[in-house]
Order: structure tokens, then C-alpha cells, then sequence
């Protein structure tokens, strides 16, 4: 039985706006059989994203296919004509992109975007669309199938705008659906309902799937195969269970390294709690919007948080979006007082809000975001973005300030050479390193840690996770380490506090570890992180699929 | 904008040729607004023909004007005021705009919405009214001239600024620096305004257009440098009776604003790129 | 000129009508007046352009007319009592009459007034033509004119003739066609002030003037202040024949150049009041003509003798030897201007100082001069408006040949809006603009005796204002053209206004409108051509 | 489902109250600083002291300059524009056929001008760096940079003075049939095509395309959208927020900023009714003709958020 896709010595390349060529596929094959469901696993810009548009005869602007073949179903799609392309995309092969959120038009109503396909290739009259869409709608298991699709985009949640970007994949019935990295962006919780309902539809309509994603547990659940990319080369391809367990190639076997949970082993000091807690958060109540009359705050999103850090240890905070984790971060530092409740620092009260804290306490508690790209000042270089506290809490200048740069650039494992470098010029790993190092600047006992390795391959989060624990062990500190994933947070905190809906679930021992979990929400919680293990996800109960 | 110049490949700048012809012609204007009246064959108010309109001669290069005066003199004096006026009333405008703007994005609350509005009244009067009731009213000498220009042009720029501040505001690099405890105009002149200079630096381009365009109709309603010195604009106005007869004396002026405005246009919408090659 | 620049005009053309009036003032011509109603004297040169070939050719009836002034606003009107601008003189010429008119050679004539008569110049006698009507149908009586000439002693009414009338003390109707008026004192200039614009007469008890309700050639049909006014040709005129056109539209263009472009593209017969740089593109066109009148119009330039820098003696000598009269005919006037020598009598008024020579452009002169004043190196600051004609261009000219000196003059160009009333008379060295004056007596006293009110360097001589009486009650022409000489002499080097050139008032008009005459009352006809002017098909 | 708009609206009419108060001060100060009154600029060259005494107090003119303004703004709070100073018509009269004017002028313009600007603004766009992209903006550049009044002479030269095609003036008040609207009004319309148009079409391009760089544009074209359908379809619907603020800002000029147009043409509009009334210095028509375009303007960019908020369902709910 032939390929349905066969990619041959695809080349890209990339035009920088120094009008640079600069290779970013060197020359890349692989086959996709009929139905069958190939995983390309790569870090960003292992150009996983970049092969699988080619399949669409697509490349993102600056780019273009500079080599080989990519044929789909015996025709070369390098070689179309721009109205054959159009033509095929959408019935013959179809996208489900990262982010449905911002891949669907906001002004439109999602079903005449669901049925959009059919409308461009007149495949079908529009009733008989709109029934197929109830019926994918069905399949997804999205909530109120026959009339979701009224609704506009900021009308569902992500979740189901996921669901139902695969929805408007599938309407054109395609050979093959590429799925890039469509389920990053969810809660686990979500996500674990995401791929369920991909993969029963995908199983149903036989179809042929390419499924790009960072994330080796969850290709585990639904590929066949695996690719494994970097810099745009094939490192090893393999059936996934291959992978899993047999990898060939020693940068599979680092990413799958990466993945093992290594539980926080450190000389757990019974009297820590004992001792006066250098943070100690007590029932703070904080949110956004105009006071109310009873002198709360519009939307509350913090309802009574209590915990507390002791001094040298790590407190890890846990939640899925909207659980109010990264406010906490904030209500601590001051960025949005609470409305009421205390902020302890070395029991001493802090002022709520930052403009009226003493320089002395600003210094001592230091925020790290989680967005590099954002927490940096793009307009800057790294030298002034460390100088600058430098300056502004110790009063250092000239050669001093220079000395103590390069120190802290030492210090996260950066070359000086950074210094006269903008943020834009930098990798992801090397900007969280940076933003990491603006905190260190200001010596100080605390440093609130925001989903900072949220946003970096999972072979960079870990070096990161390292660095802390080393620097920990250096400087003495104290992180309070904000997060959704557990595995990180595991990897670094003595405790964990579970968070959900603006409240504290329950507090657990790092080392208790998932299966400590008491409360049905963090047993549920623990219970959807995909693990790295084929059958995982049809072994997960059904009462995880239910409360999602 | 008239001092902004292509920037060799070798700093790290990339531009296009047509941002390079633009930066050339744009230069040129500006050089001549400098040293312009040394170069002058003649007083710009001494009549040396007394033929009117006269053509393109070997002795005038640009003709004479209505008054028998040479046009080239004119038209070299003319550019230090277009250009100086014109320059003066933008860096005010924008200067001030940008910075209220900033200021009012990241204050926000009373100051934000008084300033706001005050600043959108004034927007809904037409400028050349306005500029007709000011000069009619203190005289129309440079210095009131460039103040009501940049009176005129202010609000705009004050919108554009604060509509660009307040994104960047929210940004979390702005958090950290609230969070280290920085006061507002470090906010402002460190963290803000780098991150929006390249819009700005087009806005302010733009708004010299305008502001040229508006010296030129505001001179055609009788408002303007004094004499015998003349902007470019009250050269076409003063010598519009030359337009039937395609007089240099019209026809110069008009190309002299047209090349200056044009090219400062070109030359923003091609600025020079800095090259930006991820190191990994 | 300014599209804004009301205030000029007005000013300039209310003195036009009010130096008709003043004509006359002699005893000589008063005597005269009583026997035969009136002699005129030669006034302004008025040269005609190729217009004047068609005066001969038959008017020819129809047509609708359709002229351009410079000037208009809001503040247009129709109440005679009020008109202020060239606008408002001709739609009123059109809508009313006056009880007698000055024709083209400036001899008074009866219009709606059979006689004007008096004894003693002092209690005069208005008998009133029969038969005439108002448009709303009304006849013409005593009561009208009681009431018009009335309204102008009324301060509410804003009459810009107020300070005129105030001699009238009584008027009152003798009887239906009989009007009886007594004055203060003696005054045989009756007549001609009733040939004022202002003094036109309307209907007893008007207070709205919208309608334009008059005895006048044309009766109005639609007016809107600022835009512009429509009338049709009364055809119950008093006048045999009356107008000749059957409509007339009149409006104004502000801006110089699209005024002309109008006539050139044929949308208007006539464009009032054209700049000399107009005149190349216009003698290309063809068919249009200009009819230009020198009639002594001047643009002055004055250094206050109370201030400095005018107080220092020969800083207005020198200035006076600083202008290049010869520059400024060829460039500024383009040829259509006469040298003239610092003193106000024109050449075409026969009491002109003839061997009073103008002064030669002569720099080094002037820098002595100025350095004795101790003036040479000083910033001195000249006013000027694009209110006053051509004054900015002059200062210019100034501005260079001090400059070539080390004189250093700095132009203030100041917005011809409200310049007549802010800097006019007021500023240490500014410039003026004077309309011209049929007799010496009326410019002398107006502009040069101690108590005139208009005394731009305010020049104080004794002598000089004991010759200007002495002369007003000299019966022998050929000795009252010597004091008149004399009177020259001393303004011309003492009084501290420079008078470079007599300018040239120009329109321009389509060669299909003909019969339009100069007249000393002012442009157009002295604004009265609807009546006169016709159509060639 | 809607009560955004009504709120937005009466919200902005309270803010419209404020600003033409603003104005009115703002418009007041300017001519108090304007040398002579009206009694002396109507009398003139008569202004004798008393004469001037007696003409103010005739007008009721003799009491301070801001009891004037005040009672002027107490007849504006109460509907009434007051009575010219010049000559003494009611306000309202003197702006009616003139606004007319201005609004006849401004439609037309508006009519020809929005989808001229709206189709070339989104067809360079569409081809973006395209030769037709590069031709477009490089006119557009080349006729802004001409001054107003220099377009508008040149075209009485051509087409009345040399053609002989079209009038030299055009009085809007006296417009038959639609041919003869044609040609009174292609002059002025064309120069305020020129004057107006570019700015749109500028701002329309820039919207357009950061729209059509958005992840949902992609998408469309990933399901095989041609492209018209990716720009109209998918990109103009969320592009229109921007478009029509530009659209107001370049429309609000047509009401008090077209005074060169209506020099050159002899138009008689609103905005020479102005000029006129600052030079005779009539309070009240000064403040009524500036009211006027305050709210003109206000009004032009509150129909724009409106606009916008109706385009975009995550504000109209």
C-alpha cells in the first residue's frame, strides 16, 4: 500500500531582514502511511512546525522552500501551482493550529467558520455542512452541539475553541490533519479531554495525522510513530513505543531524561518549620476592578490565602489558569494589594502596596516573570537591564557596577559578551537566564518564581530548575515557585500548595508526591499529567473526563 | 527627521535605496536651511529685474518673482524658514505630546481624562481657523507662528503617544520596574520611551509634512514670515499670479515643498532597519 | 489686498464719497451754485482704457450683469446710513437714490430733488420731484426724507455720517414735496453732502432694511449678507428709460487671483480693484479691458514727529530721499503709477505744485542725514499691512536700500484686520493710504492744519495752517494757486509723511460691458454703474 | 442584547458638553485678544469716540466682555445661537443656508471620497510591495505634498479659465438639476479629494495590514481562501475599528477646514462665515460657527466607535 505522504530532501530556507539565506530544514525525509499518526517532536526551532506547513505548500513569510519534494498522494506539492494548493488545502489535507484562540476570526461566528471549507470548495451544500459540523461538534464532545456554533470565539472557552478548530479541520473530510502543538496552550485537565475526543475522531475517520508537539507524554497518547527533529535535521525516527523505551539517538534519550521527575533530594531540616518563616502570607483577599461597598474589590480572584515560606526552602504553588497562582505572585509583591490580609517579610508586615514599601523591602523580595520576551526590556541591552538595580538599591557605578554584570552574567551561566547584546537577540533559555539575574541583582532573600519555566523546552526548563537549585545553595535563598506543571514543581519545592479558584485546595510534602494528594480536585489534577507511557490515557478514569 | 541619515550596512543598518535618495534630499534641504543664505547671489528683498516672472535665465537661475526679485535668493532664504519653522513647531509638538502622553498613560486617573479632554476640544477646531484667530489676534511673528503650529499639531501627537504608552505600559517589564519601586518618569523615559521611538520618529515625520503643508496654507490666508523674507509657501501664494504662465517664480516653490515633503515621507516609510540575527 | 480686511475699505471709500461732498467749499463756487446749481471742477484724470472708445456706442437693453468686488462679509447691509464698503455702495446705487448725485466730471446734479436752494446758506430749501415711487409702491414725500436724514442724528443707528449730519439742526417737511432744513452755520455744501452714499433716501419708517426697499433702477429680489445680492431692473424708475440690464448680481471675491480668473473664464463682467501683476494674463485674454483711473490715490509713508525715531531732525528727510520712486512705479506698480513729490495735491488737479520736484533716490544723502540725527546703525521698526496698497513691497524696498546704508529697518507686516484702527495714525513709522481730494483745502485740513483729524506725523506749523485759511477765503485763483504752492512746499519738506508715487485704481471688465465711465466719487461708476452700464450681445 | 451604544452615546454627550465648553472658552479667550470691537470695526473710519459710545450701547455692548459670553452661553444653554452683532439677523439664520452649504459640499465629497480611500487603501494592502502597492502610495505621497489652495487655482485655470468646462465659482445655493451640481461642485470636490483622501488611505493600508498578518488570516488561507476572500472575508471585518476612526479624523476636516476651497471657489460654506465673523469681530456667530464644528467633529468620531463597537461582537454584546 502506497504512502500517502512522502517527503523527500525537504530544504527550507529563511531570509532574515539582513537579507541573509539562512538554511532551517537541512534536508529532511520521512513517510506517512495511510491513517497513520506521525509525531514530529522537536525543542523550538527544530523547524518541526515549518516541515509540517510544507505539507500544505505553505512556508510562514520570509520563508520558502528552497529543495526536495513533499508529495501528498502521489501529486508534489512543491511543485503546484498557487490555485492547485488552494485547492487541496482544506479537503486534502487540513491544519489544527497551536493557538485556536487566536486562529479563529473574532468577528465571525464559529460555524460559518467550521463550515468555511466547504463553502470555499463547494464540496457540499451549506444544511448538509452545518449537519456534518453538529455531528463533529458531537464527536468532540463539545457541550450543546446544535448551537454552539452560533456563538463567537470569545463566547468558549479554550478548550472547546481547540475542539473546535479540529472540527473545522475535519468538515473538508482531508487525507491528512496536521496538529501543531494543539494542545500547549490548555490545562492539563483540558487537555487530557482535547486528545481524548482527537483521538476517537481521528481513529474514526481513518484519517492520516501529523502531530507536532514539544511534549513527549502526551505524543505517547495518540502517535504511531515518531520523528525526532533538531535544527532541522531528522535525529531519529521511530514507532513511538520504540522511542519511548529503546531511544537510539542520545538527544532522545536527553529529552526523555528531561522528562523523569527527579523528586527534590535535599537534607529536609525538621526544625525549618519551626524557625520564623521569612514569608508569611495570612488570609489575603485580593482581586481587580472598583471597590465594592463592602470594600472588595469587583472580581475577586483571591479569596483568603494563607501560607508561609520558611526561610531557606521553597514553596511551591500549583493551579491551573485562572486558579489565581500569578496573582498571589503579585499581591505579594505588591503590585496589586490586597484588600485585606497580611504580608509578613522576616515577620515583619509589609506595606501592601510597592510604591509605599520601603527600598530595603523591595530589594528583599524580588518578582521573576514567567515571559521573558515580555519582563525584559526589548529596547536594552542585558547590561542596562542588570545595571539598573544594581544602581538603584546598592548605588553601584562604573567599574564596580561592570564587576558585578559580569558576576551575576556568570552567575546564570552567560557569557559577558551578553552584556551589550538587546533581549531580542537572544534565545529563550538565555532571556529567562537574564530575567533571572535582574532578581539576583538585588541580593535578594526572596524571589517569587512566576511559571518561569513555563515558556521553555523542557531540556531548558530543567537546566533552568539546576540553576535555582544551585544558586539556592550559593546565595541562600527562598523561592516561592509558581506553577502548572507538576513535574517542575516537584523537581524544586519542599512543599506544594494546591490552588483552585482563588483558594487553597490543600498543602502537600514535595515527597508525597502525587499520590499523597488528599482532596478529589488535586487527586484529579495530579491524575491528568500525561505520563510518558503509551496506554496512559485510555487508562485514565473516566471521572477526570467528566469534571473537565 | 531632517537630520536622520542612512547608516552604513557595517553598523548593523540595512536601508533601502529609495530611503537613501529620500535621506539625500531630505539632508540637502537641511543643509541649505544652514548655509543657504551664504549662498544667496542676492539680497532676497533687492529687486534686480524689472521684468516680473521672469523665465529661467543664466543670471537668475530660478526667474524673478512678482516683484522682479531673485527667485533662487528667495527660494535659498525660504528654506531656513520652512524648514526651521517647521522643524521648530514639530519637535514642540511632538516633545510635548509624547511626553504628556506618556505621562497620561502611566498616571492615568484624573490628569489622564482632564488632559484628554482638553486636548480633544482643541482637536475639534479647525486648525487654520484657529491659526487665523491666534495671528490675527498676537501678530504673526516666527515664534507665534511655531506656537500655534505645534498648539495645532499637539493633540494629535498626545493621542498617538498615549495610545502606544498605554500597551506598553501593561507590559511586564514595566511591572518589574514598578516592582523594584521606580518613580514615574524613570517609567517614562527609560522603560517607555525607547520601546516606541521608531512609531514616534514616523509620527513626527508625518505631522512635518503636515505642519509644512498648513505653513504654506496658513500664508495663503495671509499669515507668515515677514518681509522680505518668505516661506515656500507664501513664495507659491505671493507668486501665484505667475501660475498661468508657469512661472519658475510658482512652479519652484511648489517643487521645492513637494521634494522636501515627499522625500521626508519615503524616508520614514523607508527607515533604516536594524539587523536583528538571532545568536543561537 | 485681504479677504479679511474690512475695516480698509470701508475707510478709504467713505472718504472718497465725503471729499465729493466737501467740494466746493470755496465762496467762489458757492456764489456760483446759487445762480446756475453748480459748476464742477477738473477732477482726477481719469484715464479710460479702450472702454472709452465704446462710450460713443447706443446702450443696448437686457441682459443679466454680473460684477465682482473685493471685499464682503457678514457685516454687508443695506441701509445706506450704514454701507462701509464698496459692496454695500453699488447695491445700494442700485436699490436707492440720492436727492442729488455728482456725474462723471464731479458737477452736481438733481436726482430725486427738483432744487436745492437757500439764501444764506444756512436754512435750505429741498423741493422734491413728483411722481416718484417706492418698489413696494409707496410715493415718495417729504416724510421720507425728514425721516432719512433724521436717522443719521441718531447714534443708536451707527450712521457713519453721524458727525456730518450733526450740523443739521431742524429738519422738518414745509410741506408733501417740500423739505426745510437749518443748520448751525452757513454751509454751501448742502448739496454735495446730499450726494453722499449715506444720505440716499429710503421709505419713512424703515427700521429693516433686508428688503431694500427704494426709489432706486432696480428693485431687489434676493440678498444674503457675506454671499451675495440679486436684483431685477425697476421698471416703474422715475428716470426716462432707467437701467439698461434686466438683472443684476453683485458679490465680492476676496482672493485676488480667483477674482480675475472669474472674469476670465466669463462668470463675471467685472472684477473690481485688480493688482498690476494681474495685468500681462489679463491683456493676453483679449476680451477684457481695464479701466484704470489715476485720480491722486496714494499710499504714504509716516514718522511721527512726536516719537522717536520721527523727533530727531532729518531722520524723515533722509527717509524721504531713501525711496526709489523710479523702483517703485516700474516694479511695484508695473508702470501704472506717477512719481510724486511728498505732498498730497495730485498732478491732475490744477493747483499741483508743478515746479516742486520730487526727491531723487539718493542713499548717501539719506545716510548723512541719519548720521547728524545720530540715527545711522538703528534698528528701526515700519509698520505695514497689505491694508495699505502696496506698502509691504515699498517697505521692502526701503528695507534694502537702508540695508546697502547700514540702516537697519525691521518690516512688522501686520494682518490688514483691524490696521486702520490699531496701527493707522498710531505707530511711530507706519504706513497709510489716502484717497483722493478734489481741492487742496479739503486734503490740507484734513491731513496736514494742527486740528486735522487725521494728522499722520501730526506736523504743527503756524504758518502753514494761516496759509490753508487764508487760502480758503482767497477769491483770485492765480493767487490762491501761489499759497497753494507754498503750502506744497512746506508739506513736502516738512511735514514727516513721504509720498512716493500716486498709485492707480484698476478694473477690469469684459469687453461686452460698456458705457462704464470713471467718476470722482470712485470706482465703478462711483459705484452707481448698474444704472448706467449695458451688455453688447 | 445591545446596551453598549446607548451608554457609549449618552456618555459622549456629556463629554460633548464639556469639550464645547472648553472650546467656547478656548474660542472666547482668542478673540478677546483681538484688537477693536465690532462697534468700532462696523463704524470704521466714522469711529468718533461717541459714535462708537453710542453704537455699543445701541448693541448692549457696553457691559464687560464675559457678561457677554455668559449671557451668550446662558441663550446657548436655553437653544438660542443669539443675534448677530453685525447685523443684528438671528445666528441661526446667517449658519443655516451657509451649513447647508458646507453639508451639500461635505456629502458629496464623503461620497466620492470613503470609497475611493476604502478601495485603494485595501487593494494595496492586499498586494502589498506589489508595483500597485509602490504606485499607489507614491501618489498618494506626491499629491498631499501640493498645497491645497495651489490645486485648487490650477484647476480653475485648466478647466474654467482655458477649458472653459466648468464655472470658475460655485455658489452652492443655487443648484438645479445634478448635472449642474456636477459641475458646480467637481472643482472643490476634486481638490478636497486631493486634500483628504490620502490620509485614509494611508491608515486604511496600515490597518489592513497588520490585520492580515494575524494567525486567523493565515488560517484562512491554510483552508484555501482565495485572497479577496482572506481580505474581505477575514481580515476587513476586523480591520474596520481603525478604518473609520481614520475615516472621521480625515471627514471632520470637510466642516471647518475647508475654508481655502471656499476662498478659491467663492463657496459660500462655514467656515468663510467664520472668517468673516472674527474680522467683524461678532461674538456670537465667532462661538456658534465654532460650536458648530466642535460638535461636527464630535459627532463624526462618536459615529466611528459606534461603528467599530457594532463591528466587533466582543464589544456589542
Amino acid at each position: 500500500m502506497p504512502n500517502l505522504v512522502e517527503i523527500r530532501d525537504l530544504q527550507v530556507k529563511a531570509t532574515t531582514d539582513a537579507g541573509n539565506i539562512i538554511p532551517i530544514i537541512k534536508g529532511v525525509s520521512f513517510d506517512i502511511a495511510p491513517g497513520e499518526i506521525v509525531a514530529l517532536i522537536g525543542e523550538s526551532g527544530s523547524g518541526k512546525t515549518t516541515i509540517a506547513l510544507t505539507l500544505m505548500g505553505h512556508t510562514r513569510s520570509g520563508c520558502e522552500i528552497s529543495g526536495g519534494s513533499v508529495s501528498l498522494a502521489g501529486r508534489d506539492v512543491v511543485q503546484m501551482t498557487a490555485r492547485q494548493r488552494q485547492a487541496m488545502r482544506g479537503t486534502e489535507v487540513a491544519y489544527v493550529p497551536q493557538s485556536a484562540a487566536a486562529a479563529f476570526n473574532p468577528a465571525l461566528r464559529l460555524i460559518d467558520q467550521v463550515i468555511e471549507v466547504a463553502r470555499i470548495h463547494r464540496t457540499m451544500p451549506m444544511p448538509q455542512a452545518r449537519a456534518k459540523a453538529v455531528e463533529l461538534f458531537r464527536a468532540l464532545a463539545l457541550p450543546d452541539p446544535e448551537n454552539i456554533g452560533q456563538r463567537y470565539p470569545h463566547q468558549v472557552s479554550g478548550g472547546q475553541l481547540q475542539r473546535l478548530s479540529a472540527a473545522m479541520a475535519l468538515i473538508g473530510d482531508p487525507k491528512l490533519v496536521i496538529f501543531d502543538e494543539p494542545t500547549t496552550a490548555l490545562d492539563v485537565t483540558t487537555q487530557i479531554e482535547v486528545l481524548r475526543a482527537f483521538k476517537s475522531v481521528m481513529k474514526a475517520g481513518g484519517m492520516a495525522g501529523v502531530y507536532v508537539s514539544h511534549d513527549l507524554a502526551v505524543v505517547a497518547q495518540i502517535a504511531d510513530r515518531i520523528v525526532v527533529l533538531k535544527g532541522g535535521v531528522v535525529q531519529e525516527i521511530g514507532p513511538t513505543e520504540a522511542i519511548l523505551h529503546r531511544p537510539a539517538h542520545p538527544y532522545t534519550r536527553e529529552l526523555l531524561s528531561a522528562f523523569e521527575p527527579v523528586a527534590y533530594a535535599r537534607a529536609a531540616q525538621p526544625e525549618a518549620a519551626a524557625r520564623v518563616p521569612i514569608l508569611e502570607v495570612a488570609n489575603v483577599i485580593a482581586g481587580y476592578g472598583p471597590l465594592g461597598p463592602d470594600r472588595m474589590p469587583h472580581k475577586l480572584v483571591l479569596k483568603d490565602v494563607s501560607c508561609r515560606l520558611a526561610k531557606g526552602s521553597n514553596l511551591g504553588v500549583i493551579g491551573e489558569s485562572g486558579s489565581g497562582k500569578s496573582t498571589l505572585a503579585r499581591a505579594i509583591a505588591g503590585l496589586l494589594p490586597p484588600a485585606s490580609g497580611k504580608v509578613l517579610l522576616n515577620g515583619e508586615l509589609l506595606e501592601p502596596a510597592a510604591a509605599a514599601r520601603s527600598k530595603e523591602d523591595l530589594r528583599r523580595l524580588q518578582i521573576v516573570f514567567q515571559l521573558a520576551d515580555t519582563a525584559l526590556n526589548p529596547a536594552r541591552p542585558i547590561g542596562d537591564i542588570l545595571g539598573r538595580p544594581l544602581t538603584f538599591y546598592h548605588g553601584l557605578k562604573g567599574a564596580a557596577k561592570q564587576d558585578r554584570i559580569t558576576q551575576l552574567l556568570d552567575m546564570v551561566r552567560l557569557p559577558k559578551a551578553i552584556a551589550h547584546r538587546l533581549p531580542g537577540e537572544l534565545s529563550g533559555g538565555q532571556k529567562q537566564r537574564v530575567n533571572l539575574a535582574r532578581a539576583l541583582a538585588a541580593n535578594p532573600e526572596v524571589i517569587l518564581c512566576d511559571e518561569i519555566t513555563s515558556a521553555l523546552d523542557t531540556v531548558v526548563a530543567a537546566a533552568v530548575i539546576e540553576l535555582l537549585k544551585e544558586l539556592q545553595r550559593e546565595l541562600d535563598l527562598s523561592y516561592v515557585f509558581i506553577s502548572h506543571d507538576l513535574s517542575t514543581v516537584q523537581a524544586i519545592c519542599d512543599e506544594v500548595m494546591v490552588m483552585n479558584g482563588g483558594e487553597t485546595v490543600e498543602t502537600l510534602r514535595a515527597d508525597s508526591l502525587p499520590h499523597g494528594a488528599r482532596h478529589p480536585y488535586s487527586q484529579l489534577l495530579f491524575a491528568s499529567v500525561p505520563q510518558l507511557d503509551t496506554g496512559w490515557l485510555d487508562g485514565v478514569p473516566l471521572r477526570v473526563a467528566k469534571s473537565a | 527627521m531632517a537630520v536622520s541619515f542612512p547608516t552604513p550596512r557595517r553598523l548593523g543598518y540595512h536601508i533601502s535605496w529609495t530611503g537613501i535618495l529620500a535621506a539625500t534630499i531630505v539632508l540637502f534641504w537641511a543643509v541649505i536651511a544652514i548655509i543657504g543664505p551664504w549662498l544667496m547671489p542676492h539680497p532676497p528683498g533687492d529687486i534686480i529685474d524689472f521684468e516680473y516672472f521672469g523665465p529661467m535665465t543664466g543670471e537668475l537661475w530660478f526667474g524673478s518673482d512678482y516683484l522682479g526679485r531673485d527667485m533662487f535668493s528667495r527660494i535659498l532664504m525660504g528654506a531656513r524658514y520652512t524648514v526651521g519653522i517647521s522643524l521648530a513647531a514639530v519637535v514642540l509638538a511632538c516633545a510635548s505630546g509624547v511626553v504628556l502622553g506618556m505621562t497620561a498613560a502611566v498616571t492615568g486617573g484624573w490628569f489622564d481624562t482632564i488632559l484628554s479632554r482638553v486636548l480633544d476640544a482643541l482637536n475639534s477646531i479647525p486648525s487654520k481657523l484657529f491659526g487665523l484667530v491666534m495671528v490675527a489676534a498676537v501678530g504673526s511673528s516666527i515664534p507665534v507662528l511655531i506656537a500655534v503650529l505645534a498648539v495645532i499639531y499637539l493633540p494629535g501627537a498626545y493621542r498617538f503617544a498615549r495610545s502606544l504608552a498605554v500597551n506598553i505600559n501593561t507590559m511586564d517589564f514595566v511591572t518589574v520596574a514598578r516592582a523594584r519601586g521606580e518613580r514615574t518618569p524613570y517609567l517614562i523615559l527609560k522603560e517607555i520611551l525607547p520601546n516606541m521611538t521608531g512609531p514616534v520618529l514616523a509620527d513626527v515625520g508625518l505631522r512635518f509634512v503636515f505642519i509644512v503643508l498648513l505653513l504654506s496654507g496658513l500664508s495663503f490666508l495671509g499669515l507668515g514670515v515677514q518681509p522680505p523674507n518668505a516661506d515656500w509657501g507664501s513664495l507659491v501664494r505671493e507668486n501665484i499670479g505667475g501660475l498661468p504662465f508657469a512661472a519658475p517664480a510658482v512652479t519652484i516653490p511648489s517643487l521645492a515643498i513637494a521634494s522636501l515633503t515627499i522625500s521626508v515621507n519615503l524616508l520614514i516609510d523607508n527607515l533604516p532597519v536594524k539587523i536583528r540575527d538571532r545568536s543561537e | 489686498m485681504s479677504n479679511t480686511g474690512i475695516t480698509n475699505w470701508s475707510r478709504s471709500d467713505d472718504a472718497m464719497v465725503e471729499d465729493a461732498m466737501r467740494r466746493g467749499a470755496s465762496r467762489r463756487d458757492l456764489l456760483r451754485m446759487f445762480m446756475a446749481g453748480g459748476i464742477g471742477l477738473a477732477v482726477g484724470g481719469g484715464i479710460l482704457g479702450r472702454a472709452s472708445a465704446a462710450l460713443a456706442a447706443t446702450p443696448v437693453r437686457g441682459g443679466h450683469l454680473i460684477g465682482a468686488s473685493w471685499s464682503s462679509s457678514t457685516a454687508d447691509t443695506l441701509d445706506p446710513a450704514k454701507a462701509s464698503q464698496a459692496t454695500d455702495y453699488v447695491r445700494c446705487c442700485a436699490l436707492y437714490n440720492r436727492l442729488t448725485f455728482l456725474n462723471g466730471k464731479g458737477e452736481v446734479q438733481m436726482e430725486l430733488a427738483d432744487s436745492v436752494e437757500s439764501s444764506d446758506a444756512k436754512v435750505w430749501t429741498i423741493k422734491l420731484k413728483k411722481g416718484v415711487t417706492f418698489h413696494d409702491g409707496k410715493t415718495l414725500t417729504a416724510d421720507d426724507v425728514v425721516y432719512s436724514l433724521n436717522r443719521h442724528l441718531d447714534e443708536s443707528v451707527g450712521s457713519k455720517v453721524n458727525a456730518m449730519a450733526k450740523q443739521m439742526t431742524e429738519i422738518k417737511a414745509i410741506d408733501p414735496t417740500t423739505v426745510q432744513i437749518t443748520l448751525t452755520a452757513p454751509n454751501a455744501d448742502i448739496p454735495s453732502i446730499l450726494a453722499m452714499h449715506h444720505f440716499m433716501i429710503v421709505a419713512d419708517g424703515t427700521t429693516d432694511f433686508s428688503k431694500g426697499n427704494g426709489t432706486g433702477s432696480f428693485a431687489l429680489e434676493s440678498f444674503e449678507p457675506g454671499v451675495k445680492s440679486l436684483m431685477k431692473r425697476n421698471e416703474n424708475y422715475f428716470k426716462s428709460g432707467g437701467a439698461n440690464v434686466d438683472s443684476f448680481e453683485y458679490f465680492a471675491i476676496p482672493d485676488d487671483t480667483a477674482r480675475v480668473n472669474a472674469l476670465l473664464s466669463g462668470d463675471i463682467h467685472l472684477a473690481a480693484s485688480i493688482k498690476p501683476q494681474a495685468l500681462r494674463l489679463i491683456e493676453a485674454a483679449g476680451n477684457i479691458d481695464v479701466v484704470q483711473n489715476t485720480a491722486g490715490n496714494y499710499t504714504n509713508f509716516n514718522m511721527r514727529l512726536d516719537m522717536a525715531p520721527g523727533d530727531k531732525a532729518g531722520f524723515a528727510e533722509g527717509m524721504k530721499y531713501l525711496f526709489d520712486r523710479e523702483l517703485i512705479t516700474k516694479s511695484i506698480a508695473r508702470g501704472r503709477a506717477v512719481i510724486a513729490n511728498d505732498q498730497p495735491i495730485s498732478p491732475s488737479n490744477r493747483f499741483h505744485n508743478a515746479e516742486l520736484k520730487a526727491r531723487e533716490f539718493d542713499p548717501e544723502r539719506a545716510k548723512s542725514l541719519f548720521e547728524k540725527a545720530g540715527l545711522l546703525g538703528q534698528n528701526i521698526p515700519i509698520v505695514a499691512s497689505d491694508a495699505a496698497t502696496s506698502s509691504v513691497e515699498m517697505a521692502t524696498l526701503l528695507q534694502q536700500a537702508g540695508s546697502k546704508i547700514g540702516m537697519k529697518f525691521d518690516i512688522q507686516r501686520v494682518p490688514s484686520d483691524g490696521y486702520w484702527s490699531k496701527y493707522w495714525l498710531k505707530s511711530p513709522v507706519h504706513f497709510g493710504n489716502i484717497n483722493p481730494r478734489p481741492t487742496p483745502d479739503i486734503l490740507f485740513s484734513l491731513l496736514y492744519t494742527s486740528d486735522a483729524p487725521w494728522n499722520e506725523s501730526q506736523f504743527r506749523s503756524e504758518r502753514f495752517d494761516k496759509l490753508v485759511h487764508e487760502a480758503r477765503g482767497e477769491l483770485d485763483d492765480s493767487k490762491r494757486k501761489e499759497i497753494y504752492d507754498e503750502c506744497q512746499v512746506i508739506v513736502s519738506n516738512e511735514a514727516a509723511t513721504a509720498i512716493p508715487v500716486w498709485l492707480s485704481d484698476m478694473e477690469a471688465k469684459s469687453n461686452k460691458l460698456q458705457g462704464l465711465e470713471t467718476n470722482p466719487l470712485g470706482g465703478q461708476m462711483g459705484y452707481a454703474m448698474a444704472e448706467y452700464v449695458w451688455l453688447q450681445a | 442584547m445591545n446596551s453598549q451604544i446607548p451608554r457609549l452615546v449618552l456618555g459622549r454627550l456629556g463629554v460633548a458638553a464639556i469639550t464645547l465648553l472648553i472650546v467656547s472658552a478656548v474660542v472666547f479667550g482668542a478673540t478677546q485678544m483681538l484688537p477693536g470691537d465690532v462697534a468700532e470695526i462696523l463704524l470704521g473710519q466714522a469711529a468718533t469716540p461717541e459714535a462708537v459710545a453710542g453704537l455699543r450701547q445701541a448693541m448692549h455692548l457696553d457691559q464687560p466682555a464675559l457678561v457677554q459670553y455668559a449671557s451668550w452661553l446662558w441663550g446657548l444653554a436655553q437653544g438660542d445661537l443669539g443675534t448677530s452683532y453685525a447685523n443684528s439677523m438671528p445666528v441661526a439664520d446667517l449658519i443655516g443656508g451657509r451649513l447647508l452649504n458646507t453639508l451639500r459640499l461635505g456629502a458629496v465629497t464623503a461620497a466620492l471620497a470613503v470609497p475611493l480611500a476604502l478601495t485603494l487603501g485595501i487593494t494595496s494592502a492586499m498586494y502589498r510591495g506589489t508595483l500597485y502597492d509602490r504606485i499607489v502610495s507614491t501618489c498618494i505621497i506626491g499629491v498631499i505634498s501640493v498645497p491645497e489652495f495651489m490645486i485648487a487655482t490650477l484647476a480653475v485655470l485648466i478647466f474654467a479659465v482655458w477649458l472653459k468646462w466648468l464655472p470658475a465659482l460655485s455658489f452652492g445655493n443655487d443648484v438645479q438639476s445634478i448635472g449642474e451640481m456636477l459641475r458646480i461642485f467637481a472643482m472643490p470636490v476634486i481638490t478636497l479629494l486631493c486634500v483628504i483622501c490620502a490620509q485614509m488611505i494611508r491608515m486604511t493600508r496600515a490597518a489592513m495590514i497588520s490585520v492580515l498578518d494575524s494567525p486567523y488570516v493565515e488560517m484562512a488561507l491554510l483552508k484555501g481562501a482565495s485572497r479577496p476572500r482572506m481580505v474581505l472575508r477575514h481580515a476587513l471585518p476586523n480591520a474596520v475599528g481603525p478604518i473609520v476612526n481614520a475615516v472621521a479624523l480625515s471627514l471632520s476636516y470637510l466642516v471647518g477646514g475647508v475654508i481655502i476651497v471656499e476662498t478659491v471657489f467663492n463657496y459660500p460654506g462655514i467656515a468663510r462665515l467664520m472668517v468673516d465673523s472674527v474680522a467683524t469681530r461678532d461674538l456670537p456667530l465667532i462661538q456658534s460657527c465654532a460650536m458648530i464644528f466642535c460638535i461636527g467633529y464630535l459627532v463624526l468620531i462618536t459615529l466611528a466607535d459606534v461603528i467599530a463597537i457594532l463591528s466587533n461582537p466582543r464589544l456589542r454584546k
